[in-house]
């Protein structure tokens, strides 16, 4: 069992003063699988987000990664346990540059972040791989550009690139593409697809092209329940889904 | 608190040898102080400001936690050391040793307390704490009150160095001082001080990579406590008395000015601004009244008109880090 | 018992300044996102303010309660329009360092033409209604000795608090304040006119500061350091309150006085650290004071 | 012959106690020197002034710099306890002199004495000591203590508990509050249910000036009991004004209205004062201080610049000056000279701004001081 | 420059006048200068697409009509009204609203009074049970702390408070992103209805298909210029070169 889903949850809620954003969810990912996370704005994928990372408090349920319950876990201990997020809104170290943004998760792997008496040029030795994780995002021109003068879509991309930089068995990407342009979107998805040969990946898009391409299935949750779950074929015929989330001219 | 850092530079390997060239040729100037007939107890008296200010700089500057009450650690060891050394007859490198302790006693608990707090909050309760610890020195016996611990004995340092000798003295103050910047300057460039500027900038997103920013945070708020204690501690030497001003919170306003006239968050700056400040002091003694207003007055100027700093405006010309 | 009683009103008195002084405290922290340190500092203005109305103009303490708020509440303006104004989108650290100075300033000026050791205000001896002679004299409740004066401070403080309250909280002003604290250009792209509202914004909560300083004046020296260490006790209430709440400073005000009141009875020599320990305590169980928006 | 000397005042010109010396301690030094006719001598007599802030450590920097490059020869005025002992300690280390009439702390001629200092205006236990027992024996038996909590707020209640039963009077409780409140009335309705005679305001400065506003408030004063200060200066009653302060009792050892010597003096001195106030005693006592100093360093002849040996000409020598009158000063260091206990005129008695004070009683200079019998001065030889 | 010139004949006036006219707009961000001359206009009862890549400028353009950046030279004509030097305040008033795309909810608002912010500087707004008819999430979520909705429902949020001012001019920086196929039609929906009752639009759009379904004109945005403008109607002949300009 815990072979084959690296995650599961059961009964999983989150109730915000007498309303439920989630609401009793049982998800199952496969290892190795892209698994995708949609619904209309509001469901809750952001909030299951949280809840699996740990940056919220479960209502009721329980949380199960490689067959450990994490429910109770602080957040840098869940992701010290290799299942890292990205955040929708992008999240990035403003005033360090590129490979600084990443070198900074690099680090975090390999210990020494507590010495404060050696010289940060012990530091360098991640340089190769911190290059080589922005050029995978295609940010190689970026290295030395603080973080804060590059565009949106390229902020996205850093912050795929310092995720990976941690080596995660899991990632969770919030809406990755939002904002970004068709090049960087097929840029990205290509991108994923890689990774997704070594990680499991539960993706939240509403791109919907990028769901059709990438997932292996999907979760459709509506007012914070599942609704429907199943390959793009399936779910594209569904009529509830059609009505919650695809819309009435879907073709 | 990005708006705070607008203007530090990534630090380049070049920054780097800039900084190392600033630094032989402040040691060198500092070292030929006695002999060029500048008067060493005003220096000496600069030197542990500026190592305050230091140890207060790496926590705003780096970590972008303002501490409003960072005159408890030097007031807490500059209590601890007079006691040791007065009372106990302690000599003086175990009386440096005691108020280090103390301060670093202090900056554990105090940290712990306020770590978890953020921006303004965190200056707030770093306020209220020393404002706390006012009260108590002000009312212990061990204190004496508003008339401070008077008449400490300088002793000889290992044995060997006579403190009573100014020439002496001087060279071990700045022997303790470019020991206390170099903690800091290689703090900052650490390991450590690169997590420490990613909490900064975005504390989820280091969260989120698995980072305990709160243990970050509380080693820095050690590390910066426990060197201000230490510039308390070589303070006793050289005032050879201690006296509940330290702790006051006026003199944590004052050590948040030094740095600001130097430059948040460069690593000269702090030395450079309680220079200024200090002499200041000193000089404008003799215009009685009007020190209160002037001080005020370079307050201001300096929040509008140059917001970096002495030190920061320089580098910014040069666009340099320095 | 009886002892016990006046304590507790003699301390919702002292409350009502702290009241007064955290209230413009934290309309100026919520809605302008300034660390007000010079609060003190323009909180004794107005007390000189009323002293120089009778003194040299023959102005009494009633138009004082008018006139000395309004004319520093300007003089706040102006701070803010020549100064502060140029701070907005900076860390809250840059306030806090200028209006620092300018409490320096403020203070060493006063201190250069009036010493230190203050000068005096009567408390009003006028409108003569019934047997008062103004707000002079006092009356016996029995278990106390009330100056009327003392009454007077409570109650009028009270009314000028819920005031504030009603005007922020209850009318779009508080809204159009609290946007413009978070992003001030947006605010402007609305359609409102943020630098002036800030401006008088600034100058409300002065003038509350100012008018707290007329009212302690009869009470207190006039003093140029009267504000200077009342200032750290009011941040605390601040801060204990939430920061920025309106209603929080209030409330925190009046309960400090109330307990400081008691640990005057109780154990007088904790009287002064008492407001410290209550904030490092609320902070450790609610991080964002009482009743504080979430940073 | 060496015949110049530098003369250092050291005091607070910015903060609280800035009325009581401040710029006019450096006047009256200055009228010291003119007065001295020293100049007309061959002496060059230069006077430095600085601004201690109240902080001993900025006070012993400046005061090591004047001895040190500026060769400043003796220090004046010195106020606040804190600032007075460090530099105490300095002036001994480096033999320079210390006329201290600004500082209340009593240990600078006891515990702490020293062959360089003089205290000369007041100590604690001088104001204890007359107060208590004027006000004891006028009927005052009963006390309750309101009383700063720190250092100096208790060594005044202890000293005067201890004159008032010695007097034959009764303690009978006490409060302490923190220092700098800006309330007092709990303390006051804790001191006025003691239904005690006397309330001693064991506290100073802002405290004290409050604690007898807010009691004229809650009718204390008017309910029959009485203030007793244990420290205020005539600045103090001057800012109250006399509705407020009518009645107190006090002890100075001078004021600008005891006899035409004081007068005369006061008159020239508040004409070159900005806000033309009379002289404090501290300010007087820098005045009389130098005024002696001068004649010992004439009298030697030049070559003041032996602290020890000048301290120890001056205490052999007896002191004489318009405004302190005759006195000696001890093998401890401290002068002597009468006590005053002073009560504040009602508004109707005064003729005019400045006019306050009623003598009360006056206790000769050896009664008044501590005894060198109870000394704990080493210099005394016992 | 031929192309531009062959964009401008080929968005000859189709009807309706000039509401809004830019030229030569340069603008700066600090040192950086971002916008290099920026040409275009649009009319009365339009919906005006500017497309482009990431980082080509369209959103300092919106801000720089909104006036709100720094600095900013060349001539923005409003209703034959120039407003280069405006303040941003003005602006609004003379009836331009803008959606910024990071969405500008208010942390410390709920999203009532969110919704109630922008003054209304004409009648003619949409009214409360309009937009909750859009919008149905908001309504659920009125008492609710304007930043704890989800990222889409911050959306609705955005241009919900902007419909309500009866400002006649509406500017959406990328109004679709985040929202899910549902909403993003119900937007185009809110689009037409609004285009039909005389508002006019200014839009940036990544999501081509989307602006597809209601621009009128499009004009594509590049290293800080108008590169090339084409009329709706002429879309699949412009195919390629959109392709080239955005990838699409
Ligand atoms: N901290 C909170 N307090 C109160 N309500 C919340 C909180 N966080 C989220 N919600 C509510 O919970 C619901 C689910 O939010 P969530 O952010 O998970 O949606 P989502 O599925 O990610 O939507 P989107 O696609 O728009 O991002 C929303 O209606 C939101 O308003
Ligand atoms: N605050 C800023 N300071 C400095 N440069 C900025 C700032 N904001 C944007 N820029 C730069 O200005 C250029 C234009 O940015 P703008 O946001 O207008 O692009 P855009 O076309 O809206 O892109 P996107 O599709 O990503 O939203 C970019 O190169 C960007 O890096
Ligand atoms: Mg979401
Ligand atoms: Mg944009």
């Amino acid at each position: 069992m815990a072979d084959e889903f690296i995650l599961e949850t059961h009964g999983l809620t989150k109730e915000f003063a007498g309303f439920f954003a989630v609401r009793d969810v049982a998800l199952k990912v496969r290892r190795g699988s892209i698994h995708a996370l949609i619904g209309p704005n509001g469901a809750g994928k952001t909030t299951c987000f949280n809840l699996l990372t740990k940056f919220l408090r479960p209502s009721a349920g329980q949380i199960l990664y490689k067959g450990q319950d994490i429910t109770a876990m602080a957040p840098a201990d869940v992701a010290r346990l290799g299942l890292v997020r990205s955040f929708q809104i992008s999240a990035v170290f403003p005033h360090l540059t590129a490979l600084e943004n990443v070198r900074v998760a690099l680090q975090r792997q390999h210990g020494s972040s507590f010495d404060f008496w050696r010289s940060k040029s012990v530091l360098d030795r991640y340089n190769g791989r911190a290059i080589e994780l922005l050029n995978d995002v295609g940010l190689s021109e970026f290295a030395n550009t603080p973080a804060v003068e590059m565009p949106y879509g390229r902020k996205r991309a850093l912050e795929i690139a310092t995720t990976l930089a941690l080596d995660p068995e899991m990632m969770l990407l919030d809406e990755p593409m939002a904002g970004m342009g068709h090049e960087d979107i097929d840029k990205i998805a290509g991108l994923i697809k890689r990774i997704a040969a070594k990680h499991t990946i539960l993706m939240v898009e509403h791109n919907l092209s990028v769901v059709a391409n990438l997932s292996d299935i999907i979760t459709v949750l509506t007012r914070g329940q599942v609704l429907a779950q199943g390959t793009y074929a399936e779910l594209s015929d569904d009529e509830r889904v059609k009505e919650a989330y695809l819309g009435a001219g879907h073709a | 608190m990005s708006a705070l850092t607008d203007d530090t530079l990534p630090v380049t390997p070049r920054a780097m040898r800039d900084e190392m060239i600033m630094f032989a040729a402040m040691a060198v100037l500092l070292g030929l102080v006695p002999m060029s007939g500048i008067y060493p107890f005003f220096v000496m008296q600069a030197l542990c400001f500026a190592l305050l200010a230091c140890a207060f700089n790496l926590l705003i500057g780096y970590g972008g936690l303002l501490s409003f009450g960072h005159a408890m650690f030097l007031g807490t060891a500059g209590y601890c050391s007079a006691h040791a050394l007065k009372v106990w007859g302690f000599t003086p490198e175990l009386g440096i040793l005691v108020g280090v302790a103390g301060a670093a006693a202090l900056s554990v608990v105090t940290g712990f307390i306020s770590i978890r707090r953020q921006g303004i909050y965190f200056a707030m309760i770093t306020l209220a704490l020393s404002q706390l610890l006012y009260f108590i020195y002000l009312q212990a016996p061990f204190t004496h009150g508003e008339d401070g611990i008077q008449g400490i004995p300088q002793g000889r340092l290992f044995g060997i160095f006579d403190l009573s000798k100014p020439t002496v003295l001087y060279y071990v103050v700045l022997a303790g001082f470019l020991g206390g910047f170099l903690l800091i300057y290689r703090t900052i460039n650490s390991p450590f001080g690169e997590v420490l500027k990613s909490i900064r900038e975005n504390e989820q997103r280091a969260i989120s990579l698995g980072y305990k920013t709160d243990q970050y945070k509380l080693l820095a708020f050690i590390l910066s406590g426990t060197i201000a204690g230490f510039a308390g501690s070589l303070k006793v030497f050289v005032a050879q008395n201690a006296s509940l001003t330290d702790v006051h919170w006026t003199m944590s306003g004052e050590i948040v000015l030094m740095t600001l006239v130097g430059g948040l968050g460069t690593v000269f700056g702090p030395v450079v601004g309680a220079f200024v400040i200090i002499a200041m002091q000193q000089y404008l003694a003799g215009f009685g009244q009007w020190v209160t207003v002037i001080q005020g007055v370079i307050f201001v100027a300096c929040v509008l008109t140059f917001r970096r700093g002495i030190i920061g405006e320089i580098a910014h010309y040069f666009r340099r880090s320095l | 018992m009886q002892a016990l009683y006046a304590q507790l009103l003699v301390g919702l008195i002292n409350g009502s300044f702290y009241a007064l002084l955290s209230l413009g405290l934290a309309v100026i922290f919520g809605m302008l996102n300034i660390i007000n340190f010079a609060h003190g500092a323009l909180y004794m203005m107005g007390a000189f303010c009323a002293y120089f109305l009778l003194h040299l103009t023959g102005i009494g303490y009633w138009w004082a309660l008018i006139i000395a708020p309004i004319a520093v509440g300007i003089f706040g303006m102006i701070l803010e329009r020549t100064m502060l104004q140029w701070l907005a989108g900076l860390d809250h650290l840059y306030g806090l360092l200028l209006t620092f100075g300018i409490a320096l300033i403020v203070q060493g000026v006063f201190q250069n033409y009036f010493g230190s050791s203050g000068l005096p205000y009567a408390i009003p001896d006028y409108p003569e209604v019934g047997g008062f002679r103004g707000l002079q004299g006092g009356m016996n409740l029995g278990f106390m000795f009330l100056p009327i004066y003392r009454g007077w401070v409570v109650v009028f403080s009270l009314v000028v608090c819920l005031a504030t309250w009603f005007l922020i909280e209850k009318t779009r002003l508080g809204a159009y304040l609290r946007a413009a604290t978070e992003n001030p250009t947006l605010v402007r792209a609305f359609g409102i006119n943020v630098p002036r509202m800030i401006t008088l914004t600034y100058g409300l909560g002065v003038g509350l500061a100012a008018l707290a300083g007329v009212l302690s004046a009869p009470i207190n020296q006039v003093r140029p350091l009267m504000g200077a260490d009342l200032i750290i006790v009011v941040f605390a209430v601040v801060v204990i309150g939430g920061m920025g709440s309106i209603m929080g400073s209030i409330i925190t005000g009046f309960a400090l006085g109330v307990i400081e009141g008691l640990t005057k009875y109780f154990y007088p020599e904790a009287s002064n650290t008492v407001v410290f320990v209550l904030m490092v305590l609320v902070l450790l169980v609610k991080p964002t004071g009482l009743t504080g928006r979430t940073a | 012959q060496d015949k110049t000397v530098k003369i250092g005042v050291l005091t607070d010109n910015s903060g609280l106690y800035s009325d009581l010396g401040g710029a006019g301690s450096t006047l009256a030094a200055q009228m010291a020197v003119e007065d001295s006719g020293l100049a007309a001598k061959g002496w060059k007599i230069d006077i430095v002034s600085a601004d201690h802030q109240n902080k001993p450590d900025i006070g012993t920097t400046v005061a090591r710099q004047w001895i040190d490059v500026e060769k400043v020869d003796i220090f004046v005025d010195v106020l606040n306890s804190g600032v007075a002992l460090a530099v105490n300690n300095l002036v001994k280390e480096k033999n320079a002199i210390m006329i201290n009439t600004g500082a209340a702390t009593s240990d600078l001629t006891n515990t702490q004495c020293s062959p360089n200092t003089i205290h000369w205006v007041y100590d604690t236990y001088m104001l204890a000591n007359s107060t208590g027992q004027a006000l004891v024996k006028a009927g005052g038996d009963t006390w309750y203590f309101l009383t700063a909590d720190y250092a100096f707020g208790h060594a005044l209640e202890r000293d005067t508990s201890a004159v008032v039963v010695k007097s034959g009077g009764k303690v009978i409780g006490t409060v302490r509050h923190p220092l700098n409140s800006s309330d007092f009335s709990s303390f006051l309705l804790q001191a006025q249910a003691s239904k005690a005679k006397i309330i001693g305001m064991a506290n100073a400065g802002g405290d004290t000036t409050n604690t007898i506003k807010q009691a004229a408030e809650f009718g204390i004063v008017s309910g029959g009991q009485k203030l007793a200060g244990l420290l205020l200066f005539i600045n103090d009653v001057h800012s109250l004004g006399l509705k407020v302060a009518q009645g107190l009792n006090f002890t100075e050892t001078f004021y600008w209205d005891l006899n035409d010597g004081t007068r005369a003096f006061s008159k020239r001195f508040s004409e070159r004062m900005k806000n033309k106030a009379m002289p404090s005693m501290v300010q007087a006592g820098v005045y009389s201080g130098l005024i002696h100093y001068f004649k010992t360093i004439d009298a030697m002849g030049g070559n003041p610049h032996d602290g020890v040996k000048v301290v120890a000409k001056m205490k052999e020598t007896p002191t004489d000056d318009p405004l302190f009158g005759k006195g000696t000063i001890r093998a401890d260091g401290r002068k002597l000279h009468p006590a005053y206990l002073f009560e504040v005129k009602k508004p109707a008695e005064s003729k005019g701004p400045w006019d306050y004070y009623k003598l009360v009683g006056t206790t000769p200079g050896e009664q008044a001081f501590r005894p060198l019998s109870e000394s704990a001065c080493p210099l005394v030889k016992k | 420059m031929p192309d531009l010139k062959m964009a401008e004949a080929a968005t000859k006036p189709a009807g309706g006048a000039e509401v809004l006219s830019v030229s030569d707009l340069q603008a700066w961000y600090g040192e950086s200068h971002i916008l290099h001359g920026v040409n275009f206009n649009v009319k009365a009862g339009e919906v005006v697409t500017l497309l482009g890549r990431n980082g080509a400028g369209k959103t300092t353009t919106l801000k720089s009509v909104m006036g709100i950046i720094g600095k900013r030279s060349g001539s923005i004509r409003f209703n034959n009204e120039e407003i280069i030097r405006a303040s941003s305040d003005r602006i609004a008033r003379l009836g331009i609203a803008f959606c910024p795309e990071e969405r500008g909810i208010f942390a410390s608002l709920d999203v009532r009074e969110n919704l109630l912010l922008p003054p209304v500087v004409r009648s003619g707004g949409l009214s409360l049970d309009q937009i909750f008819e859009l919008f149905p999430n908001l309504k659920e979520r009125l008492n609710s702390q304007g930043t704890k909705l989800s990222g889409g429902e911050q959306q609705m949020l955005a241009i919900a408070r902007i419909l309500r001012t009866g400002a006649r001019f509406l500017m959406l920086d990328e109004p679709t992103e985040g929202l899910a196929p549902v909403i993003i039609q119900q937007i185009g929906h809110t689009i037409a209805r609004l285009k039909s009752e005389g508002f006019t639009i200014l839009l940036v759009e990544q999501n081509f298909r989307f602006a597809s379904t209601v621009a009128d004109r499009y004009y594509i945005v590049e290293h800080g210029k108008v590169i090339d403008g084409f009329a709706n109607s002429e879309l699949s002949a412009n195919m390629d070169k959109l392709h080239t300009y955005l990838g699409v």
